[in-house]
């Protein structure tokens, strides 16, 4: 017999759709449980593993393995591990902060310029474009050192850098979207602009903005790293960069201080990306079927 | 009566799904003669233009697949020959056009170039020769000035040039069948009848026998020798537009006919509801069924149209694939 | 071994020198290439012993205030011109006016120039420094009809291009962060010398990448190495040789100072003592600096003469740093806290120290937090007003205590706004006398008994906290003859420097 | 029968930036006058990009840079400003294309057809709920349908969505965009016989925009033809199709190909295609196509006059 | 948009990217003087005072900003007061070296990331599928000096097959060619370590482009034509593929010069990176504004060449001049 069924049975929200193409991703669920595992060590690492990651413990580069310091000690003879997982917190922080900056300046000036035409999308756009030509790292170098290297400047200096790409995105979208029926339809129902941007387009525009903001967090984790190989960081806080940065001069005779926090990096950014790829794949439209 | 210039034997098309294979033809034979024009007519998602790719030889890649059957094409089987093979007859012996000129031709090159190149790759002509040759063909689709629209790019013309640059690179090298898959979708119907013009005009100069599809009976009617109604993968009706137009034997074609409301000759005040087959087609996972996979719309269906698939029955030339084609 | 003539000396420099004019820069990424394009009247051996360089001879007049040099003959300057006694008068009035080393020539009141070979140079007050001051880079002889043409010298464009000197070796090209390459100067007063053809100082600013090229030969000699680890490892090296030797005059102190003036715990005596019970000073010897830097406990270099060994080092002693901080009024907070500090620095390689330092004073109860400064303007600017608790600096004697170690004591030296003065407001009306004396006292052994004295009392006050000496080593390969080991390592001329084969 | 709409003189141009500062206006609506009876439908019919659209969102001031005069039921819609333009669009809404584009994939089937009601307020808030349901039973959906997604329906139930919202405030006109274009044929009869009984219970105007003469011949009761912006002829049905007066309907008319062969109409074939929207020719806008083309018509815009009582047509030929 | 048009926008642009800069040096805490001093040893505070005037520091801030503008406009960026000598001369004097590095670091990125994208297109279930992707997130995720310490200690130290450090060797004699080889043995790791981010990224993208133009109508077209794998993958699919590559890469300048920094910082490169690390640790204003404004201007000029790019091989974009 024909069995034609046309409605699904259960109402189903395009993120749970797309939550459900997620899972299916294997590369994006392995990112995802890195991702998670991290994170958890970021915050409960300190209360399994105690003590402050300052102490001075052990001799100085000792190799990993050596006395129970799975890590090995750094320069100070602090226990590599415990900075690790300090530095997790202080790396994810700084990622996921400078990405919120981002995002944040990102979709307003994005939303505005996509949303309003004339002189509003001008003006933002010209703004956008500026600051995309500024160097960001140079710029930020700038900054930092005017400025004091403290974790909220370094923070601030990485999203002022990087929001050009959001709003160029978030543009993309509103503009898209903005011409689309259902916004035409929202307006003839009298849907106030504000409510328009916010709660019409914005939702819709979210997917590429999600993952774009995903992998801002691993860029932003990145370019800390930098400035902090660059010695432009704050000394009271271990970030992975500035383990790195500062174990660099031992490279030659104990390259596990530098490579273990590069790992850390490499592997948290790279979970990051598949993440970051699973999510661009689950909300794609072009992907699912409609 | 001579051998068919195209002949498809029991074709099944098969498409990897999520859930599994599932046939999007199921069952296809047909004919097509030299110089005649056959048209598919169908609701959209019927398998016209999988079939179309299939005789092509362009079924998605790792997606579509000619499960059985042959399609010969001058007595030879295309579903058996490799790529090489089937390379020298596309676009040379059996070429194609697209529902969507905007976008079917390649934004960066010239149109100049796009026609040229069919004629070096198959007539193994030189730059010079294929670049003048282009010029007449453009000029035989009906464009004005070809000469110097030959080196404008796709985004300078409009849909119904593109359309006719796609006509011109189609008919390029004379080949024996042109495929046009809904050729007048995206154009207005001033376009459209200019279109349809050229195309009989060249159909009849070159003797090319042409393959429409579309899913405007208007069309069917005006343009087709003889026609294939398609639902859900399969045949269900096949024969001269006149008495399937005239006289369907089957419920879907009959739908098909009444729903639309045709331009009439004697127009009334009174303007009665159009026919309404109720219902959407069903889903492709469900193809392969063994019934009449149009029962659960049609009034007529009892069940041994849900139970068995109808065989196909034979009206003169006419043919239906319904088990109540004679109460029709 | 026979000296051989010829051949290239690849060296590295861990900066670009601003300019290469070292008599209104100092520092060793100036001084280096300083001292081959620049001969000065006198050179050291490394046993402290004056030696004629362009002065063939020189004498003090009986009652120390004039000082004679007679120049050799036949000396010039790299365009061909004679070197003259009015140049050495010019290089002295210039280095005077515009070198921030003010003590080295302040007491000269005049340079008479009797004949084109003679100097008299006449002092306000007996100056026993003013020989050091004479030596190598710090008293370059330039040349008058050059630098004397009414440009502000301290932007002169031949500074660091068409340099023309008095040294061995003239300039072939300066290619900032790149290279400076240096060609043997023909004409060189100095029969036979240099040995060498040129000397390329390689630019490399990453100490790992100047071990990884000595030791894959790339480069032939690297001085003012200071990164311990390398340095341990490339002494394993054979084809190496790595030495601490030849860096006495330079005389590098790190240290912790204090802001003895501040409103804040470190203005009281006790607690800068009870800091300096609590730092461990072993841990930054032995773990940090691998053993190659030596212990320095006061305000003059271990390899100086005047060095005092005998006064308190503050060893380690936790019982009594927290006895000082409760007898100062600093009691401990209820979270074991007794006060908050900063602790500054403005140079990369303090940062380990610096943190060592944070972490051990955490146990006894000072909370400290570190602010790294990377750009040098803003902690100089900083310290130099006096904004700060404490901070890591790394200070050189430059020879003579009067050049390089007056300055931080002197609480006439207390000059808000200019670093390297003595920022931390220390004042002490016997410091200054004792120094006052010992600047003028020409008597060698008296003077280092009113050092010692001297050094006494700083130990006992702790302006700063003394830690060690820089561990500056000097790197070369097998190939290099004759590496400059004398006071001032890559400071002194290397007309004598060759390579083997 | 009264006029509920009455468009005089409307026009519509859009700014096109071409290269540094210069901005050309683009009329995709020049200067249009027409009317709709209560209870009636108006189809305008036309090329792709004559200006249907744009003249239709025009209406309900769904495009910016109009001008002219749009009054319905008695006010200027044209004139009202802020809250009063929000009150006002109860009464004019759309139904669009395309089925998928037109319905926010975020919003659950209920709370898209409750969105004008919400953002208007033209009901108590109590009360929405149960005009909800009551819509989804008049645009056929059943009632457990409100809550799924709008990926989950097929295109024609898109369409019924759609249809609801449009009736959710209860609106007088109603303006239908190619509402069955992309509907394939078996559908496309259930929304349209749905318009026609909406219409038919509920007193609806419609102002119903489509290519496909067939299906407006099927709907309306009166018919604009539109070419580059401007009305070329304006008709009752009977008059249109019987009588079709300008070349251009004419050529319309005829290159509709049909099943009905009992109608055979000589073709008018019409060459190539309409001239660039940015620099419209002197005189007859058809005159580059126009098979009867003379002088005269390069020369002066013709006007559209009136040839019977229900019957205008702009040309001079007419 | 014309030439013009575009060239008088630049100029705009770069007149804000100075007014920024210059604001922002100036509003910062300490200033000229300080460093000037600290550079001196230390200086009094009437010299300090008699710096101010000279440099026209004790000028309010707009006359300050408008004398900066109007020198800049003369092409004269200042003196730097690091390196005495004029600020022009110092950036002309590193800019090759840069340029050198992001440049051939940007074209071996595009050229190679691009084949590798084609290929695993082409062959999207193929090993070189999974390489592309497993080399892309490598490239993207580890930091780029951290690879390029992980080469160095490989491929310098290990195995010594490249030097460490510097452009190019002094001691190399001989002619242009002898010159020019020894150079690009100087470049190989620097080169390699910086387009490791941008092959990654290339590489994925025209991988995702190739795809989507692979499925588009034209493509269709093409093969209905006949035309083999080859042509209709090199032809027809590359060009197109191309234009979303060429606009990525006119918008990764600026994270060039970024990565051209840390990768300079490793490799001890003569770059505009040293110099401009070097001048903000010396808070060497002039050099600072100088290095920020030439930055801009190359981001400036790396999208002109962009837009260039894509007018040559995207008529569309051609068209509308
Ligand atoms: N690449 C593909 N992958 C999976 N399914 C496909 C693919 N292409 C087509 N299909 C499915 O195959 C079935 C037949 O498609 P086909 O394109 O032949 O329909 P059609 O009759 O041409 O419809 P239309 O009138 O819309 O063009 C449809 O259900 C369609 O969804
Ligand atoms: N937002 C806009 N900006 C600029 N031009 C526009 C805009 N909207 C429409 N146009 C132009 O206005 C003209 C009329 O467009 P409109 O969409 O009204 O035509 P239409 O008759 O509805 O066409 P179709 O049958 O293709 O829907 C066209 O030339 C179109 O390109
Ligand atoms: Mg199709
Ligand atoms: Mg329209
Ligand atoms: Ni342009």
């Amino acid at each position: 017999m024909t069995q034609i069924d046309d409605t699904p049975a259960k109402a189903r929200s395009p993120f749970s759709e797309a939550f459900e193409m997620f899972r299916r991703n294997h590369a994006a669920v392995i990112g995802l449980v890195i991702l998670l595992t991290i994170i958890i060590i970021a915050l409960i690492g300190p209360m399994l593993y105690p003590g402050d990651p300052f102490d001075m413990v052990w001799v100085p580069l000792s190799p990993p393995g050596e006395e129970g310091y799975l890590f090995g000690t750094d320069y100070l003879g602090r226990d590599m591990l415990s900075l690790l997982i300090h530095g997790a917190k202080v790396s994810l922080t700084v990622g996921v902060s400078a990405a919120f900056v981002t995002v944040i300046i990102g979709i307003t000036v994005g939303a505005l310029a996509g949303f309003y035409r004339g002189w509003v999308e001008e003006a933002l756009m010209r703004l956008t474009e500026f600051f995309q030509v500024l160097p960001t790292l140079l710029f930020s170098m700038v900054i930092v050192s005017l400025f004091g290297a403290s974790l909220p400047m370094i923070t601030l200096a990485i999203g002022l850098v990087s929001w050009p790409a959001v709003a160029r995105i978030t543009r993309a979208e509103f503009m898209r979207i903005r011409e689309l029926e259902y916004v035409t339809a929202a307006r003839a129902g009298g849907v106030k602009n504000n409510k328009l941007i916010f709660s019409v387009i914005l939702p819709n525009a979210l997917p590429p903005i999600i993952v774009q903001a995903a992998l801002m967090v691993g860029s932003a984790i990145l370019f800390e790293a930098g400035l902090s190989f660059l010695g432009l960081t704050d000394p009271n806080v271990a970030s992975w960069g500035q383990i790195i940065g500062s174990n660099r001069e031992y490279i030659l005779d104990a390259s596990f201080a530098v490579t273990v926090p590069g790992v850390a990096i490499f592997i948290t950014v790279m979970a990051i990306s598949l993440v970051g790829d699973g999510l661009n794949d689950a909300l794609n439209p072009k992907l699912r079927q409609r | 009566m001579t051998e068919p210039l195209l002949k498809i034997e029991n074709l099944r098309i098969e498409l990897a799904l999520r859930s599994g294979q599932a046939p999007v033809i199921d069952d296809l034979s047909l004919e097509l003669n030299a110089g005649e024009t056959l048209s598919f007519v169908g609701e959209s998602g019927c398998g016209k233009s999988m079939t179309a790719l299939a005789i092509m030889g362009l079924l998605p890649e790792k997606v579509g697949s000619i499960a059985s059957g042959r399609i010969l094409f001058d007595g030879r089987d295309m579903a058996q020959m490799n790529d090489t093979e089937l390379r020298a007859i596309r676009g040379n012996e059996i070429s194609m056009i697209f529902q969507e000129p905007m976008t079917s031709l390649n934004p960066v090159y010239t149109v100049g170039e796009q026609i040229a190149e069919v004629l070096r790759r198959h007539k193994g002509m030189n730059k010079r020769d294929a670049w003048a040759r282009a010029i007449e063909l453009l000029d035989a689709v009906r464009i004005p000035n070809a000469k110097s629209r030959v080196s404008a790019y796709p985004h300078q013309m409009s849909g119904g040039q593109r359309q006719r640059v796609m006509i011109a690179i189609a008919l390029a090298c004379e080949p024996k069948i042109l495929i046009a898959d809904e050729p007048t979708t995206a154009l207005d119907v001033t376009v459209q009848a200019q279109i349809f013009d050229l195309l009989r005009d060249l159909g009849r100069d070159t003797g090319t026998a042409v393959i429409l599809i579309t899913h405007d009976m208007g069309a069917v009617a005006e343009m087709a020798d003889r026609m294939v109604v398609m639902y859900a993968g399969r045949k269900a009706e096949y024969g001269p537009v006149s008495p399937v137009i005239n006289h369907p034997r089957h419920p879907y074609t009959k739908g098909l006919i009444s729903c639309v409301p045709h331009l009439l000759a004697e127009l009334t005040e009174e303007r009665p509801d159009l026919t309404e087959v109720p219902g959407i087609v069903p889903a492709l996972a469900s193809f392969g069924t063994d019934a009449c996979l149009f029962a659960s719309r049609c009034d007529l269906a009892d069940d041994k149209c849900r139970s068995q698939r109808p065989p196909e029955v034979a009206f003169g030339d006419q043919h239906s694939a319904c088990w109540k084609a004679d109460q029709i | 071994e026979e000296p051989v003539r010829g051949g290239t000396l690849i060296h590295t420099l861990y900066d670009t020198p601003r300019h290469l004019n070292p008599a209104v820069q100092s520092g060793i990424a100036t001084g280096a290439p300083g001292a081959q394009l620049f001969a000065a009247p006198l050179r050291y051996d490394e046993n402290w012993t004056p030696q004629p360089y362009l002065a063939k001879s020189w004498e003090w007049s009986n009652n120390g205030l004039t000082m004679t040099l007679k120049l050799v003959e036949g000396a010039t300057f790299h365009d061909g011109a004679p070197i003259t006694s009015e140049d050495v008068a010019f290089s002295i009035k210039t280095v005077q006016e515009n070198h921030p080393f003010k003590t080295m020539f302040a007491p000269v009141t005049s340079v008479d120039t009797p004949d084109p070979l003679t100097a008299v140079i006449n002092l306000s007050q007996p100056h026993p420094a003013l020989l050091l001051a004479m030596s190598s880079h710090l008293l370059p002889i330039i040349p008058k009809h050059v630098y004397g043409d009414g440009q502000d010298i301290k932007t002169h464009p031949q500074n660091s291009e068409n340099v023309v000197g008095s040294g061995p070796f003239k300039l072939v090209e300066f290619n900032r962060d790149q290279n400076i390459v240096l060609e043997r100067y023909d004409d060189f007063f100095m029969e036979g010398r240099p040995y060498l053809d040129r000397v390329v100082y390689r630019i490399i600013k990453d100490a790992s990448a100047r071990t990884i090229s000595l030791e894959n030969g790339e480069v032939h000699m690297s001085t003012f190495e200071l990164t311990t680890r390398n340095i341990q490892r490339m002494k394993k090296n054979p084809n190496l040789t790595v030495t601490a030797d030849g860096y006495a005059a330079v005389g590098a102190l790190e240290w912790l100072a204090f802001n003895t003036g501040s409103e804040g715990p470190v203005s009281d005596k006790r607690v800068r003592q009870a800091i300096a019970y609590a730092i461990d000073k072993n841990f930054i010897l032995k773990a940090l600096y691998q053993g190659l830097a030596t212990e320095a406990k006061t305000g003059i270099h271990p390899g100086s003469p005047f060095y005092d060994d005998s006064v308190n080092a503050y060893e380690i002693d936790l019982d009594k740093a927290n006895a000082l901080l409760d007898e100062a009024g600093y009691a401990k907070g209820a979270d074991g806290t007794r006060f908050d500090l900063t602790i500054d620095y403005g140079s990369v390689a303090a940062k380990p120290q610096a943190e060592f330092i944070k972490a051990s004073l955490s146990k006894v109860g000072i909370k400290v937090s570190v602010n790294s400064f990377v750009d040098f303007p803003t902690w100089a600017q900083k310290i130099s007003n006096y904004n700060f608790d404490m901070t890591m600096d790394s200070v050189f004697n430059w020879g003579d205590p009067v050049i390089g170690v007056h300055r931080t004591y002197d609480s006439n030296n207390i000059k808000k706004g200019v670093i390297w003065s003595n920022t931390q407001q220390y004042s002490n009306p016997r410091v200054d006398e004792l120094l006052n004396e010992a600047g003028k006292e020409i008597d060698p052994e008296k003077r280092k008994a009113l050092y010692a004295e001297f050094q006494e009392i700083v130990a006992e006050d702790i302006p700063n906290y003394f830690l060690n000496t820089s561990p500056y080593h000097t790197v070369y390969n097998s190939k290099v003859g004759n590496p400059p080991l004398g006071i001032w390592a890559s400071g002194s001329p290397y007309d004598r420097v060759y390579l083997k084969e | 029968m009264s006029a509920l709409l009455d468009v005089e003189n409307l026009s519509i141009r859009f700014p096109i930036k071409r290269g540094w500062g210069k901005t050309s206006w683009l009329y995709a609506v020049d200067d249009v006058s027409f009317q709709v009876n209560r209870g009636e439908t108006l189809s305008i019919v036309g090329e792709s990009g004559s200006g249907k659209t744009t003249a239709a969102l025009g209406v309900a001031r769904l495009v910016p840079n109009s001008g002219g005069k749009v009054d319905l039921a008695g006010e200027d819609f044209l004139a009202l400003e802020a809250e009063d333009l929000r009150k006002a669009r109860a009464k004019v809404q759309v139904i669009f294309q395309d089925p998928y584009s037109s319905l926010n994939p975020r919003l659950r089937a209920e709370a898209i057809v409750r969105e004008p009601m919400d953002s208007i307020g033209t009901l108590p808030v109590a009360e929405r709920a149960g005009r909800v349901a009551e819509l989804f039973e008049q645009v056929g959906l059943r009632p457990e349908q409100m809550k799924l997604f709008p990926h989950q329906f097929s295109g024609g139930q898109r369409q019924r969505i759609g249809i609801a919202r449009a009736l959710a405030t209860n609106p007088e006109l109603i303006i239908c965009d190619e509402a069955v274009s992309a509907l394939d044929v078996a559908v496309q009869a259930q929304i349209l016989n749905l318009l026609r009984r909406l219409q038919r219970d509920l007193g609806l105007t419609y102002l119903f925009i489509s290519h496909d003469l067939g299906v407006v011949q099927h709907m309306s009761d009166h018919i604009a033809v539109m070419y580059m912006g401007k009305i070329v002829e304006y008709a009752d049905r009977l008059s249109l199709f019987n009588d079709p007066r300008h070349p251009y309907t004419k050529a319309l008319l005829s290159a509709v190909p049909s099943v009905d062969q009992s109608r055979n109409v000589d073709r008018l074939l019409i060459p190539g295609d309409p001239p660039d929207p940015l620099n419209p020719p002197e005189g007859c806008r058809f005159a580059s196509r126009c098979p009867f083309v003379e002088d005269a018509c390069r020369v002066d815009q013709p006007q559209l006059n009136a040839v019977t009582d229900q019957h205008k047509v702009a040309c001079i030929k007419a | 948009m014309t030439l013009l048009k575009r060239l008088i926008y630049a100029a705009i642009l770069l007149t804000a990217v100075l007014v920024l800069n210059f604001s922002m040096m100036h509003f910062a805490p300490g200033d000229v003087a300080d460093t000037i001093a600290a550079s001196m040893g230390g200086a009094d505070a009437e010299t300090m005072a008699q710096i101010r005037v000279e440099y026209g520091l004790d000028q309010p801030f707009f006359v300050q900003l408008f004398a900066y503008i109007g020198r800049v406009l003369s092409f004269d960026l200042g003196y730097s007061y690091f390196y005495n000598t004029p600020v022009t001369e110092l950036i002309f004097e590193r800019l090759p070296a840069t340029l050198l590095l992001a440049i051939t670091a940007q074209v071996l990125a595009v050229v190679v990331g691009v084949l590798l994208g084609v290929f695993s297109a082409r062959h999207p279930n193929g090993i070189a599928n999974y390489f592309v992707t497993i080399f892309a997130l490598f490239g993207y995720a580890a930091p780029v000096f951290w690879t390029g310490i992980l080469l160095l200690i490989g491929f310098s130290l290990k195995i010594p097959l490249f030097p460490v450090a510097g452009m190019s060797d002094v001691t190399v004699q001989g002619g242009f060619f002898v010159k020019a080889l020894d150079i690009a043995h100087h470049m190989v790791l620097p080169v390699l370590t910086l387009s490791s981010i941008f092959l990654a990224l290339y590489s994925r993208l025209s991988r995702a482009a190739m795809l989507e133009v692979l499925g588009s109508d034209y493509i269709r077209t093409a093969k209905a034509k006949g035309l083999s794998n080859r042509e209709v993958t090199l032809k027809h699919a590359l060009k197109n593929a191309l234009p979303p590559v060429v606009t990525l890469a006119g918008l990764q300048f600026s994270a060039v010069i970024s990565g051209a920094v840390l990768v300079e910082s490793v490799f001890s490169w003569p770059g505009l990176g040293q110099l401009a690390l070097t001048s903000i640790l010396a808070r060497d204003t002039p050099t600072i504004l100088g290095i920020l404004f030439f930055s801009a201007l190359v981001v400036i000029i790396g999208n002109l060449v962009t837009d260039l790019v894509m007018r040559l091989i995207d008529p569309r974009v051609r068209g509308h001049a």
